[in-house]
């Protein structure tokens, strides 16, 4: 029944759906008006000096967007912190549980890890500096960094050896410098957020203000939260 | 400052100063003597029931663009006196020992002084309102204020009735706003004069609404049919004095807002231009009224507890009020509104009779009283006094409103309203006499033996009650004058009348002639009694014997279970609790859409709801604008 | 003025910084919030005298509008800033023990300051997101597990809410090119066609979720009958009113439609009645106040549909009467609830609370003169003057509602006031700070009893005010892009 | 119609598509964790047709780069909001996970409906009430018993 009437009203939202694309203006004109894109790709040059214009948005003209998300990170990354934590199920049951030895992967994924896990820091690392000039930037440099941790951990599960304290201070660290960085242009009587520091040349590294500090900011508090997450996660898998 | 300023300065000050005292000894001196002041404040204002002009307060408000005043006019200032009557009458009767036997068995004394106090200002707020808001909102105040008087009684019984009252309230406080609305959105204003400008520009079935709105509004607090079924039991479970201010003159707000709003500016042209010329609004509103003298006074006779059956008839009694003033002549509107005088100081009066009864033998139940007139002769002749005035016979009040009300039936040539009013009347005789004959009459019980007559806390207002009844009865000429004031300022044909009664081209009454001829008639078989040889013997009561035997003093021989069993038989079939089963119905069917709507809330798979409502919001959408807009 | 983003930005600190100070001092972290939102109540104050009748825009980054994100500060977003902080303040946990729920309270005070200010579209789904996390971790952490079940099950009807918000705020930038509120009202006619309309319907159902608009509303009873009551006040009483504040923000500034109306109306009058027939079968308190808490967003809603000025006032009047009142039952909940047979005898027990309860119930019910009566009885006015078959139809709707609500209320005030009997276990005798909050509650609505008229009239000036799309676009936008309109 | 049968309509009409399938799982689905890849579709989708909001055809990554100076670049502001909703969409998923962990914990189950009724059963003894229950008539509900009469 459930199955039928989905049928029936996901039909009808195809529909409406269909319709309501039909009417967008980019099958009218030859694309949408995009008002705030162009007057971007006009000004984002001398505005922010990023090669980079999508970095230019992320950071710039919509920093708080991504200062927003990072508190999103950091609320799930909290919650589920909170809610996987071991106190907040019955220990007594998790120790029997635990007869599950998770012992370590074979010789060839621990081996490939450690070959790796440096040159995907590296990668990490170089994915959040150019974030201003290449595609890429804090958030994917963030995440090859988390992927990195957690692949230690997910081949050595009984030494998991990234430390939770250091966790929570790298992302509170991350977290409170991108505000601060923000905060000091308004003790400048400029804006939040708003870009320091000389443009330098563009489409050098040392270039567009500020932008590459916030993008390493954003970058090591995504690679933060992200382990954290996975951690936790993984964690729990171990405590069941 | 204005003496109608006075007058809501006082009231409010009275108000203050018994919620404050209202847990101290004093509250029981103090209280009759505040609403005796609040008499006497009316009584300066007397001149506008002798034909002076309104009188209007200088305060005024402007709340969120809506303005509010207030004005006393020969109608406000009628109900008033009759508030403040019952109110002092039901103070003093709560004073002194029947407030202490109520504190003593866990009553709240002083929530009920307080309740008194705030029904009299709730009233008299309403009875001033200058415009449809305050009007409204005076409403609202009395609707709560006689909750809060009817949730004291601790019983659970009363708990429920008092609920299913609000809710009735709160039913007819919505309409009225609805009608209100109505009447707002057309010009914009809230004054009176409003509603019968906006009647005129009404179209029919707007028309139609409106006064079926407002009529509901009203006929709710009345207790008028089918919106009959909260009142009894309600006031009858209400603390007993509260009982007999309620019953006396709470439900009669609905009277004065029919006269204030229905017969003042919808007026009988508007109610006759509504429906078709067959079955106009008046002849609904007349045969309302008329199923309502009926219908209840035979719920009435069911009723074996005194109160409960005193409660009925209140909502009876109503029915005359509205079928007089609907008539909209000058005889008939006159009993009408003399009936809410009329009634309220009988009902009170009785009520304050069986709440005697109660104080003494603890019990109203008709079918463990009896006897008792030799125990207590004044109740019971109060109690004598207050049923000839509710059964309308001569030469008590009652009789010269229901005489009024019948006459104008017949010169307008409803002789079947007239023969539904007279089966209520016939009714009415039935039951009292029930109430009377299982109280006072027949075999005291063995239990009563040691009862006495009651304290004159008690008995005073009880008397002064039934005076009321008598002198307004033998000489209706004294209230007849703010009878035809209030009929003057609602437009209404004015009575011709002198201190006996009145004049009418049709034949007029009166009561003194009535009453003397009634007393020489009375006179005169007492003489013949006494003089030609009648000779009593007194005998103890249980002196007594049924069928041949003598019988010892535990066995009943008076009838009071089973009361007019045959007649009982009869009328049964005609009434088994049809409104009863309309009120259920309508439960029924909001249970019916509540379970739909729970189970919607239930839904296994919320995003299903989403994804509807989505679908179903842009359909509609697109429905309405379309693929080219 | 540009301070004024501290607002947001403070309590956002605040979160990040709490984990840390908390390895050092427990105590210091648990005060940090408070602290936090005390510095905001005295900005916000400061503001609202500076902002005077005037309002003032920040552009964050320095970046001019339309291509930066813009914080809008006029009265109403600095009201429901003030709402904002005195509320989560009302709730702090205090006996928390965990560091992280103190961050996420301070997170979720950061989205709603976010949801109050921002003037851009994509930066209210941000927020809206923001408190949504927040929101389910507060839930989630409550020591029982039905608790994060329901938890769960409202997150997954609440992302989809979200997904259709954004696909919303998809089509608008389609048609558009903007996302800056402002703007958008400057290009009404080109989202004033179904598809337009489609992106508005998207983005009210979307975020009517948390509005608890009718039928994406099946979370409610869930959530609120297995968290904590202050928490249930901060959701019913304030977190809802924020997905409001959105939907506003595009009906006022945008969408000035009579089928944006009778999008909300229909909805709305679903809302009220659906809501009141199942709290009138409801057997416990808060499955009561839960539905009953729904019936009234509904009420918002359909006030919402006037439109304009007019519909703002009475939109903001009755989410603050029902901040007051909700607010104040949830708290008064605290210390009674349960099936209604265990209240009887509460009256006799502590008549402060059947009293305080019964002040509540009897302004929800719009009795005369409490506030309650005054915003029913102008919202039936407005309502009548606008005629229309649906909105004489709403009108009855919300008198029957009344009715309805009349019933079960007062079916639970005479149960409290009956004697109590063998298993009634009226009170919850430990000392909670929420039922002195309800006091205060209960005051303040007998308080702005009295002051019916100023409050309205200063409700009326914010309401012109902020419901004006010219003055919004003028504070906003800089002068080449109001030439391009004209 | 024809213009459906373009890249954009393509696009779209495969961006939509993602996301009914998502919706249609979110619908049908009882195991929890197929819901919540469900929800990841559904999110994707939408994603994919806000970043189409900035599609031009022919246009370039908004990148200044040397030699690209005259060609046409796509819109910027649509990329930027994507990225910040597919990161938002991350959190939200991870914390939907670690709730799916910890409800499997308590409730020993996947079942969206298992679930369902076992909370309605828990919140109404928490409340101290009877659980409703769909297959139990609906009890006769009087508004305020009356006596008769």
């Amino acid at each position: 029944m459930t199955k039928y009437s989905a049928l029936l009203f996901i039909s009808g939202l195809v529909f409406l759906l269909m319709v309501i694309t039909g009417l967008l203006p980019i099958f009218s004109d030859s694309h949408t008006p995009m008002l705030v894109g162009k007057a971007i790709l006009e000004g984002a040059k001398d505005q922010v000096g990023a090669a980079n214009v999508v970095t230019s948005v992320v950071l710039g003209y919509r920093g708080l967007d991504t200062l927003g998300e990072l508190s999103i990170l950091f609320a799930a990354a909290s919650v589920v912190g909170l809610v996987l934590t071991k106190s907040s199920f019955n220990k007594a049951a998790s120790a029997n549980n635990d007869k599950h030895d998770h012992h370590d992967s074979g010789f060839v994924a621990v081996n490939a890890i450690d070959l790796i896990f440096p040159l995907l820091l590296v990668v990490g690392m170089y994915i959040i500096t150019h974030g201003h000039l290449t595609p890429g930037g804090g958030f994917q440099g963030g995440v090859v960094l988390a992927v990195a941790f957690s692949m230690l951990v997910i081949v050595r599960p009984r030494r998991a050896s990234i430390n939770h304290g250091m966790v929570s201070i790298i992302e509170s660290f991350a977290g409170v410098s991108f505000i601060l960085i923000g905060v000091i242009a308004l003790f400048k009587g400029q804006s939040f957020l708003q870009p320091l520091l000389s443009h330098g040349e563009f489409g050098s590294l040392w270039s567009a203000g500020t932008l590459p500090l916030l993008y390493l900011a954003v970058g090591l508090k995504v690679g933060a939260e992200l382990a954290g997450l996975l951690l936790a996660l993984n964690s729990d898998e171990v405590v069941d | 400052m204005t003496l109608l300023d006075h007058l809501f300065i006082v009231v409010f000050s009275c108000l203050i100063a018994i919620s404050v005292v209202r847990n101290l000894p004093i509250v029981d001196k103090l209280a009759p003597v505040l609403y005796g002041l609040i008499l006497i404040m009316l009584v300066r204002m007397a001149s506008v029931a002798y034909g002076g002009d309104a009188y209007l307060s200088s305060f005024s408000l402007d709340l969120l663009g809506f303005k509010m005043h207030w004005q006393f006019t020969a109608l406000s200032w009628y109900f008033a006196i009759i508030t403040l009557v019952a109110a002092l009458a039901s103070a003093v009767f709560m004073s002194g020992d029947w407030g202490r036997q109520y504190r003593e068995g866990g009553g709240n004394y002083g929530m009920l002084q307080l309740a008194l106090i705030v029904n009299v200002f709730s009233m008299i707020l309403l009875l001033g309102s200058g415009d449809l808001l305050s009007l409204f909102i005076g409403w609202e105040f009395v609707s709560w204020a006689s909750f809060l008087m009817m949730v004291l009684s601790p019983s659970k019984l009363a708990k429920k009735s008092a609920v299913k009252y609000i809710v009735y309230a709160m039913t007819g406080a919505m309409a009225l706003m609805v009608a209100i609305v109505m009447i707002y959105a057309v010009n914009d204003s809230l004054e009176f004069e409003q509603i019968s400008i906006v009647f005129a520009q009404m179209s029919g079935s707007s028309q139609v609404a409106l006064v079926l709105l407002l009529f509901v509004a009203f006929a709710i607090k009345m207790g008028l049919l089918p919106f009959h079924l909260w009142q009894a039991v309600a006031y009858a479970e209400t603390p007993g004095p509260g009982a007999a201010f309620l019953g006396a003159i709470s439900s009669r707000m609905g009277m004065f807002t029919i006269v204030l709003v229905i017969v003042q500016f919808i007026g009988l042209g508007g109610l006759k231009s509504v429906g078709t010329s067959f079955a106009n609004m008046q002849t609904l509103l007349a045969w309302v009224a008329a199923l309502t003298t009926i219908i209840p006074t035979y719920i009435a006779l069911q009723q074996h507890d005194a109160k409960r059956l005193l409660a009925w008839h209140g909502v009876g009694q109503g029915g005359y009020m509205l079928l007089g003033i609907i008539m909209f002549d000058s005889i008939g509107s006159a009993g009408g509104l003399m009936h809410v005088l009329n009634h309220a100081s009988y009902q009170a009066a009785l009520f304050m009779t069986v709440v005697a009864v109660m104080y003494r033998t603890g019990t109203s139940d008709l079918n463990k009283l009896g006897g008792l007139v030799t125990q207590m002769p004044l109740t019971f002749l109060v109690m004598l006094i207050g049923i000839i005035g509710l059964a309308g016979l001569p030469p008590m009040n009652g009789f010269v409103s229901k005489w009024l009300v019948y006459r104008s039936l017949l010169v307008n040539g409803q002789p079947l309203l007239f023969v539904a009013a007279v089966l209520g009347t016939l009714g009415t005789i039935l039951s009292v006499y029930k109430l009377i004959h299982n109280t006072f009459l027949g075999q005291l019980r063995l239990e009563h033996q040691n009862v006495r007559e009651v304290p004159w806390s008690m008995l005073v207002p009880m008397l002064g009650l039934s005076v009321i009844v008598f002198i307004t009865g033998f000489m209706p000429g004294l209230i007849l004058p703010w009878i035809a004031s209030v009929q003057e300022s609602v437009g209404l044909p004015v009575i011709a009348h002198h201190l006996g009664g009145i004049e009418y081209a049709k034949g007029g009454l009166d009561m003194i002639w009535v009453s003397g001829i009634l007393f020489y008639g009375f006179g005169v078989g007492a003489l013949i009694f006494y003089f030609l040889g009648g000779k009593s013997k007194r005998v103890h009561q249980y002196d007594n014997y049924a069928g041949g035997h003598f019988l010892t003093s535990d066995v009943r021989y008076h009838y009071s279970n089973n009361f007019y069993p045959g007649l009982m038989h009869l009328i049964g079939t005609w009434y088994r609790g049809s409104f009863q089963w309309l009120e259920n119905s309508i439960v029924s069917v909001m249970s019916f859409f509540s379970v739909f709507f729970e189970n919607i809330y239930r839904a296994k798979q919320p995003v299903m709801l989403l994804l509807i409502g989505v679908v179903l919001a842009l359909l509609a959408l697109y429905r309405n604008l379309g693929v080219g807009a | 003025m540009n301070s004024l983003v501290l607002l947001m930005v403070l309590p956002l600190f605040a979160a990040f910084i709490i984990p840390v100070v908390a390895k050092f001092s427990s105590k210091l972290a648990l005060f940090t919030g408070p602290v936090v939102l005390c510095i905001n109540l005295l900005l916000i104050m400061s503001a609202w005298v500076k902002v005077g009748s005037g309002a003032h825009a920040i552009f964050l980054g320095g970046f001019l509008p339309p291509v930066g994100i813009v914080f809008y500060i006029d009265h109403f977003s600095l009201l429901f800033s003030g709402l904002i902080a005195s509320m989560v303040l009302i709730v702090w946990p205090w006996d928390a023990k965990e560091s992280r729920l103190y961050s996420l309270y301070m997170l979720l005070s950061a989205a709603s300051f976010g949801l109050a200010l921002s003037a851009d579209l994509f930066n209210l789904y941000v927020f809206y997101e923001l408190l949504a996390v927040a929101t389910y971790g507060i839930i989630a952490k409550q020591k029982n597990s039905s608790a994060t079940a329901a938890s769960l099950r409202y997150l997954f009807i609440s992302s989809a809410g979200s997904v259709m918000l954004l696909l919303g705020i998809a089509i608008i930038y389609t048609l558009t090119g903007t996302l800056n509120i402002a703007h958008l009202a400057t290009m009404t006619e080109n989202l004033h066609g179904f598809a337009g309309l489609s992106a508005f319907a998207l983005i009210a159902i979307g975020a009517g979720v948390k509005a608890e608009m009718f039928p994406v509303n099946s979370w409610v009873a869930e959530v609120y009958g297995t968290i904590p009551r202050q928490l249930s006040a901060l959701l019913a009483g304030l977190i809802s009113k924020l997905a409001v504040v959105l939907i506003i923000k595009m009906l006022l500034m945008v969408f000035q439609v009579q089928a944006a109306f009778d999008l909300l109306l229909v909805v709305g009058m679903l809302g009220v009645i659906s809501g009141e027939m199942v709290a009138w079968r409801a057997k416990d308190m808060i499955r009561m106040l839960s539905f009953s808490s729904i019936a009234h967003l509904g009420v918002l809603f359909i006030a919402l549909s006037i439109g304009g000025s007019k519909g703002l006032w009475l939109a903001i009047a009755i989410m603050l009467h029902h901040l007051l009142v909700k607010g104040g039952l949830f708290l008064m909940a605290d210390r009674f609830s349960g099936h209604f047979d265990k209240l009887k005898g509460l009256a006799h027990h502590s008549p402060m609370s059947a009293a305080v309860f019964l002040v509540f119930i009897l302004s929800l019910l719009g009795v005369p003169p409490l506030p309650g009566f005054w915003i029913k009885m102008a919202l039936v006015m407005n309502l009548a003057e606008l005629g229309g078959g649906l909105y004489y139809l709403a009108i009855g709707v919300i008198l029957l509602a009344t009715i309805i609500e009349t019933a079960y209320m007062f079916n639970l005030v005479q149960t409290m006031y009956l004697k109590a009997d063998a298993d009634s276990t009226p009170l919850n005798k430990r000392y909670s700070a929420s039922y002195t909050f309800a006091k205060l509650f209960a005051l303040l609505l007998l308080v702005s009893m009295v002051f019916v008229s100023p409050i309205s009239k200063r409700l009326k000036d914010i309401a012109n005010h902020s419901a004006n799309p010219q003055i919004y676009i003028h504070t906003v936008l800089p002068a080449r892009y109001l030439g391009e309109k004209s | 119609m024809n213009h459906f049968f373009t890249v954009e309509g393509i696009l779209y009409f495969g961006a939509i598509s993602l996301s009914i399938i998502g919706l249609f799982g979110l619908l049908v689905s009882k195991n929890l964790f197929r819901l919540l890849l469900s929800l990841v579709l559904f999110e994707a989708g939408a994603n994919l047709v806000l970043v189409l909001s900035g599609f031009i055809r022919n246009g370039i990554a908004p990148i200044f780069l040397d030699g690209n100076s005259g060609a046409v670049m796509n819109d910027p502001v649509p990329q930027a909001l994507v990225l910040t909703a597919i990161v938002i969409g991350v959190g939200v998923q991870a914390l939907a996970l670690s709730l799916i962990f910890r409800v499997k914990k308590h409730y020993g189950s996947m079942d969206m409906r298992t679930i369902r009724s076992k909370l309605e059963r828990e919140i109404a003894e928490n409340a101290g009430v009877t659980p409703p229950g769909s297959n139990e008539a609906p009890a006769p509900v009087k508004l305020i018993e009356g006596e008769n009469s």
